[in-house]
């Protein structure tokens, strides 16, 4: 018998294997499917204060070994992710669940962290600085060290939950960032979201993309993601949530080995609705083949 | 299992594999493929499923053109690296399919005189439309529209299945000159369903004097509600294409 | 009958498809399989002052649709080049070549090109400033505006020759970098170099690469070259050769619509030796096959 | 055609698709692949082909072990995705190889009783090379070591060619117990070939009494010298194993 669970931030999950926020709806849409509860946690749709509708369609375009979206963050908005998804998921998962958070300005973030922290089924909170698809606010805070710490800040101040900063992998220096979020209080990191990535249609010669470009993710950006994830386990001392292109068990002990101490699942939920049902249940025998008795303590080893 | 009012389909999610029975080339372009598998999840016309092909990332969706007990026939046209590999698959062929994904036409809008409109592939979930149309003994009068002789494909299995078949080109190479909606006003219907391209359909919205349902199509991440991909702007809201679509009420669309 | 011939910083060449420096040599290898005369130019392994035997290895790793290499730039060291491997070339070559040229500081770049000015094969000098492989001077000069300029205007002093440059992926702002390096004098710029990558053995739960992190290229990578090829386009006048993960020739023309005016296939060559005179046959039907008469009426038409 | 010097094994390159004809598991993790192709390309043992196999980006290098006029064998020990997919290949399907890769082991080197030493998998080129020995007329001596007795193969294939074969396995369930290595201080030899892992050869380079032949491993980018991605260091300047290499002579190694 193996360990697969994990302490992330002070909350144990039963394994390290998240659904990544974008990629799994509010929850109870993949409970028609599956059990969910068997998962650590998962990570929900962006929310934002004011309802979205997001971008222009196409939104959604086809990589080798991956795909570009520009959903640009469509929700219902904070009021009625509370009103009417959390009851809904209540009903189906009982476990904590990570809130992912987005928003435009220092106020919106702090206005949609400060309105969670009420909901008892939140376990952490993840703060997106770092979606590629919209224009204002969003992207910037996670390019610069000042603005992901003015955030980091921001949202500590209006949440006692665990704040987890989701960091864009689009910067020349990860690492700082990272420590300048831990140094702003942040109780973990999680990365990547997606790459910024373009296609363009030969048929009409314009970008597939009616936004022209947007983020890039699954299999084909692991390598990137993993990079990213031993560099920032080498600056920083608090828990990593590891993602970008994990389609496998293996691909969970890589990540981990790393330096994450739990991982997400963003595309692969996309194309095969079972990913993580699939992951989870395949763990224990990957661990097993390569002589790993506790999960937990793997986290980094690669270093 | 939590009640989840955007389901409003009611189908059920299916992740299986298929084998494929046969495959011909039945116009210029667009192959008929018919695959044997698990058919649980199909429970109207319109619906579609998503296919995984090797090499390619994002599964295809493709409608249901038709089905029986056991087996389930897609009519593809090829149109990039995903449809290629369709029409290249070889009996005994394995599938991966997803089923049982979208809402399918409602069937339940009691009409006497329903009025077919397909354009191009859009013809292909119009055949179960109508087979199952005439189960329910209406016989609907279908107009199906093409770019010239060499792309008609299925006039003799609608033919088999109604009388009033319409057959339009547009350079006249086959059947009536024209557009499919050139022929519209001559007809009598009270209800129609449309399945075409863009602006085929946007024509069609001019042309009609009822009310119908349209079936749209959009890039997909997931094809079952996930990603949120597909969405589409409606006078009741957003509405995803794969989930709360495909198929939409006329009176629900902004043009 | 379609015109593949663009022109390349006042240079004309026969087709866009260049292979990319480090991909195949001092180009003499290659002349053993088939006639490297098709080719529109090449560039070569980059060369440096001193010999060069690289990094520890292993310095390859494979990844879903790309590979990790961590080659540490090796070379035989300008001299070298010049006595031996130019003359090689030269029997069997007859076009301008691309001499692709590192450093570790200003003077060594400028040194290299100098020597370099005085071969009349040498049609461009293609200079990296982005190799993530090496530790010192390589990828910082190509991760701020001022060093990248700070190169730009050294190896401008120190040759006549078109002066190409070329960047690195790894940075927040591409197009700010390329605007800079275009203010100092650049004729061209050629992107995207290698992104950082990593990948961890399982077996020995260590980095597989000997240098821990290398750089990730093929196809994979394909949409974030694009993406950065189609934003340096906006900000630049000068002329772009665009690369990364391209394998075909239906990859050649997207390269192009983004803003590329020449294109380099790199590790692709690894895989497939015919690789290059593949595309270069296949592209004629290509172009045909989406109605382009003349290939650089295309550059930058998805704008 | 340009001269050049650093094509020393003097073949070329060739990239065409072969047929298994047949695929055996011969020992533990162990497969024997007959394929059917060209093998002009092929002109000395020890020189390696590198295949292509589905979802995989690079290819993968593997020795010929032995080659006729239209067939080459490949034995295969199962280590990760690549070679896995190498096991379940069918016979009938096709692979995609370079052929001529490497310099192969250099005959020419005048011995009157060679020593063969292989290390598990290792022992795979040394089959060819022996073949060709004994077609030259000596009878080399061969040892041939293993972890266990379910590891053993080849044993009697390798006693067709020569009567001096001797086997061990560090567990001693087959053949003499112990390492490869422990039993060379007995055997006569004027010249000896080797490859195994890399501890084995280190070993065989301190047993050894006379000058010989390694062949090595490297991970590798192209196979055919175009990235330096397999350079190593020798006493006579930077070498690439998959073109320089993979044997190298005992003189000129650093271990
Ligand atoms: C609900 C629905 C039902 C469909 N039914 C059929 C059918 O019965 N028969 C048929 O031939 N075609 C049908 N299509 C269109 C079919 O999905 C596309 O032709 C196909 O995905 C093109 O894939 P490709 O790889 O050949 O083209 P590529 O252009 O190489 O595909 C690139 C990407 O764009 C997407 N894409 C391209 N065109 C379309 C499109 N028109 N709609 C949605 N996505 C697209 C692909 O899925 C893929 O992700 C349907 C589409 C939808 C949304
Ligand atoms: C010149 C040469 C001859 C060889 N001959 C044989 C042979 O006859 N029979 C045999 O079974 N094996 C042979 N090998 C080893 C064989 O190449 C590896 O076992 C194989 O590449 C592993 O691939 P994988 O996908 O199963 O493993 P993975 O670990 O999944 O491979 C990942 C990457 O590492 C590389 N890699 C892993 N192990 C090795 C290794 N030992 N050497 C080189 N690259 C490696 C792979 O090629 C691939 O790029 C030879 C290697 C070389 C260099
Ligand atoms: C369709 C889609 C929607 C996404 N939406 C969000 C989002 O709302 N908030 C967020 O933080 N990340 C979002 N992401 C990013 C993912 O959570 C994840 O960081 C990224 O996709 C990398 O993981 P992957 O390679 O496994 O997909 C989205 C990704 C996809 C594919
Ligand atoms: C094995 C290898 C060696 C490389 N060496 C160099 C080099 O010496 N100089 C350089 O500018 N780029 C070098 N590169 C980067 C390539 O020229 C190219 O920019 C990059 O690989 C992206 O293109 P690709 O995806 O087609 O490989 C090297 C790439 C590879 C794979
Ligand atoms: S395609 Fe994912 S929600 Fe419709
Ligand atoms: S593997 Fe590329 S040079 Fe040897």
């Amino acid at each position: 018998m193996v360990n697969t669970k994990v302490n992330l931030c002070g909350i144990e999950i039963d394994n390290p294997v998240i659904p990544a926020s974008g990629t799994f709806g509010f929850g109870y849409e993949f409970a028609e499917i599956y059990d969910i509860n068997i998962l650590g946690t998962f990570s929900f749709k962006g929310t934002t204060k004011q309802e979205r509708f997001g971008n222009p369609t196409p939104r959604i375009a086809e990589c080798t070994a991956g795909m570009i979206n520009s959903i640009g963050l469509q929700n219902p908005g904070i009021d009625a992710v509370i009103k009417e998804e959390l009851p809904k998921l209540k009903s189906c998962f009982h476990k904590p669940v990570m809130a992912n958070v987005s928003g435009f300005s220092l106020e919106e973030y702090a206005y949609v962290c400060a309105a969670l922290d009420k909901e008892p089924q939140i376990g952490w909170i993840e703060v997106n600085i770092s979606c590629p698809n919209v224009t204002k606010g969003g992207m910037d805070f996670g390019t610069s060290e000042e603005a992901a710490a003015s955030v980091t800040k921001a949202v500590k101040k209006a949440t006692t939950k665990p704040v987890i900063i989701k960091l864009s992998p689009n910067v020349t220096n990860i690492a700082s960032i990272a420590s300048a979020c831990e140094a702003a209080g942040a109780d973990g990191i999680s990365l990547i979201n997606t790459l910024l990535g373009m296609r363009i249609d030969l048929r009409t010669k314009k970008p597939v993309i009616a936004n022209k470009m947007g983020g890039f993710s699954g299999r084909a950006i692991f390598p990137v993601a993993l990079r990213m994830v031993y560099q920032v386990k080498k600056a920083v001392k608090i828990p990593i949530v590891g993602m970008g292109g994990i389609s496998s068990a293996r691909d969970v002990i890589e990540m981990m080995l790393a330096g994450a101490c739990a991982v997400q699942i963003g595309a692969e939920n996309l194309i095969n609705p079972f990913a993580c049902k699939e992951i989870i249940e395949s763990l224990p025998d990957e661990m097993n083949k390569w002589g790993i008795k506790d999960i937990s303590e793997i986290v980094g080893g690669a270093h | 299992m939590c009640i989840n009012d955007r389901f409003i389909g009611g189908t059920e999610l299916k992740q299986s594999i298929y084998t494929v029975e046969s495959n011909k080339l039945i116009a210029s372009n667009v192959y008929e493929i018919v695959l044997s598998g698990d058919v649980s999840s199909i429970v109207s016309p319109g619906q579609f499923v998503n296919i995984k092909l090797d090499g390619l990332f994002l599964r295809r969706p493709i409608s249901v053109a038709d089905y029986s007990a056991d087996s389930l026939t897609l009519l593809i046209k090829v149109i990039g690296e995903g449809t290629e590999a369709l029409a290249a698959m070889k009996e005994g062929e394995k599938l991966d399919l997803l089923t049982g994904l979208g809402n399918g036409f409602d069937l339940g809008k009691g009409s006497k005189s329903p009025l077919l409109i397909g354009g191009g592939i859009g013809c292909a979930p119009l055949f179960m439309l109508c087979k199952q149309l005439c189960d329910g003994g209406t016989k609907p009068t279908v107009v199906l529209g093409f770019n010239d002789k060499s792309e008609i494909f299925y006039e003799e299995q609608f033919k088999s299945l109604t009388p009033n078949v319409i057959i339009t080109t547009v350079d006249g190479s086959g059947g009536v000159k024209g557009f499919a909606t050139d022929v519209i006003a001559n007809i009598d219907y009270d209800y129609f369903y449309t399945c075409g391209p863009e602006p085929m359909m946007r024509a069609v919205s001019k042309a009609v004097v009822t009310d119908g349902q349209y079936s749209f199509e959009e890039r997909m991440g997931c094809g079952f509600g996930a990603c949120m991909g597909c969405s589409c702007k409606t006078k009741t809201g957003s509405k995803r294409i794969c989930k709360e679509g495909p198929i939409l009420e006329s009176g629900d669309i902004i043009w």
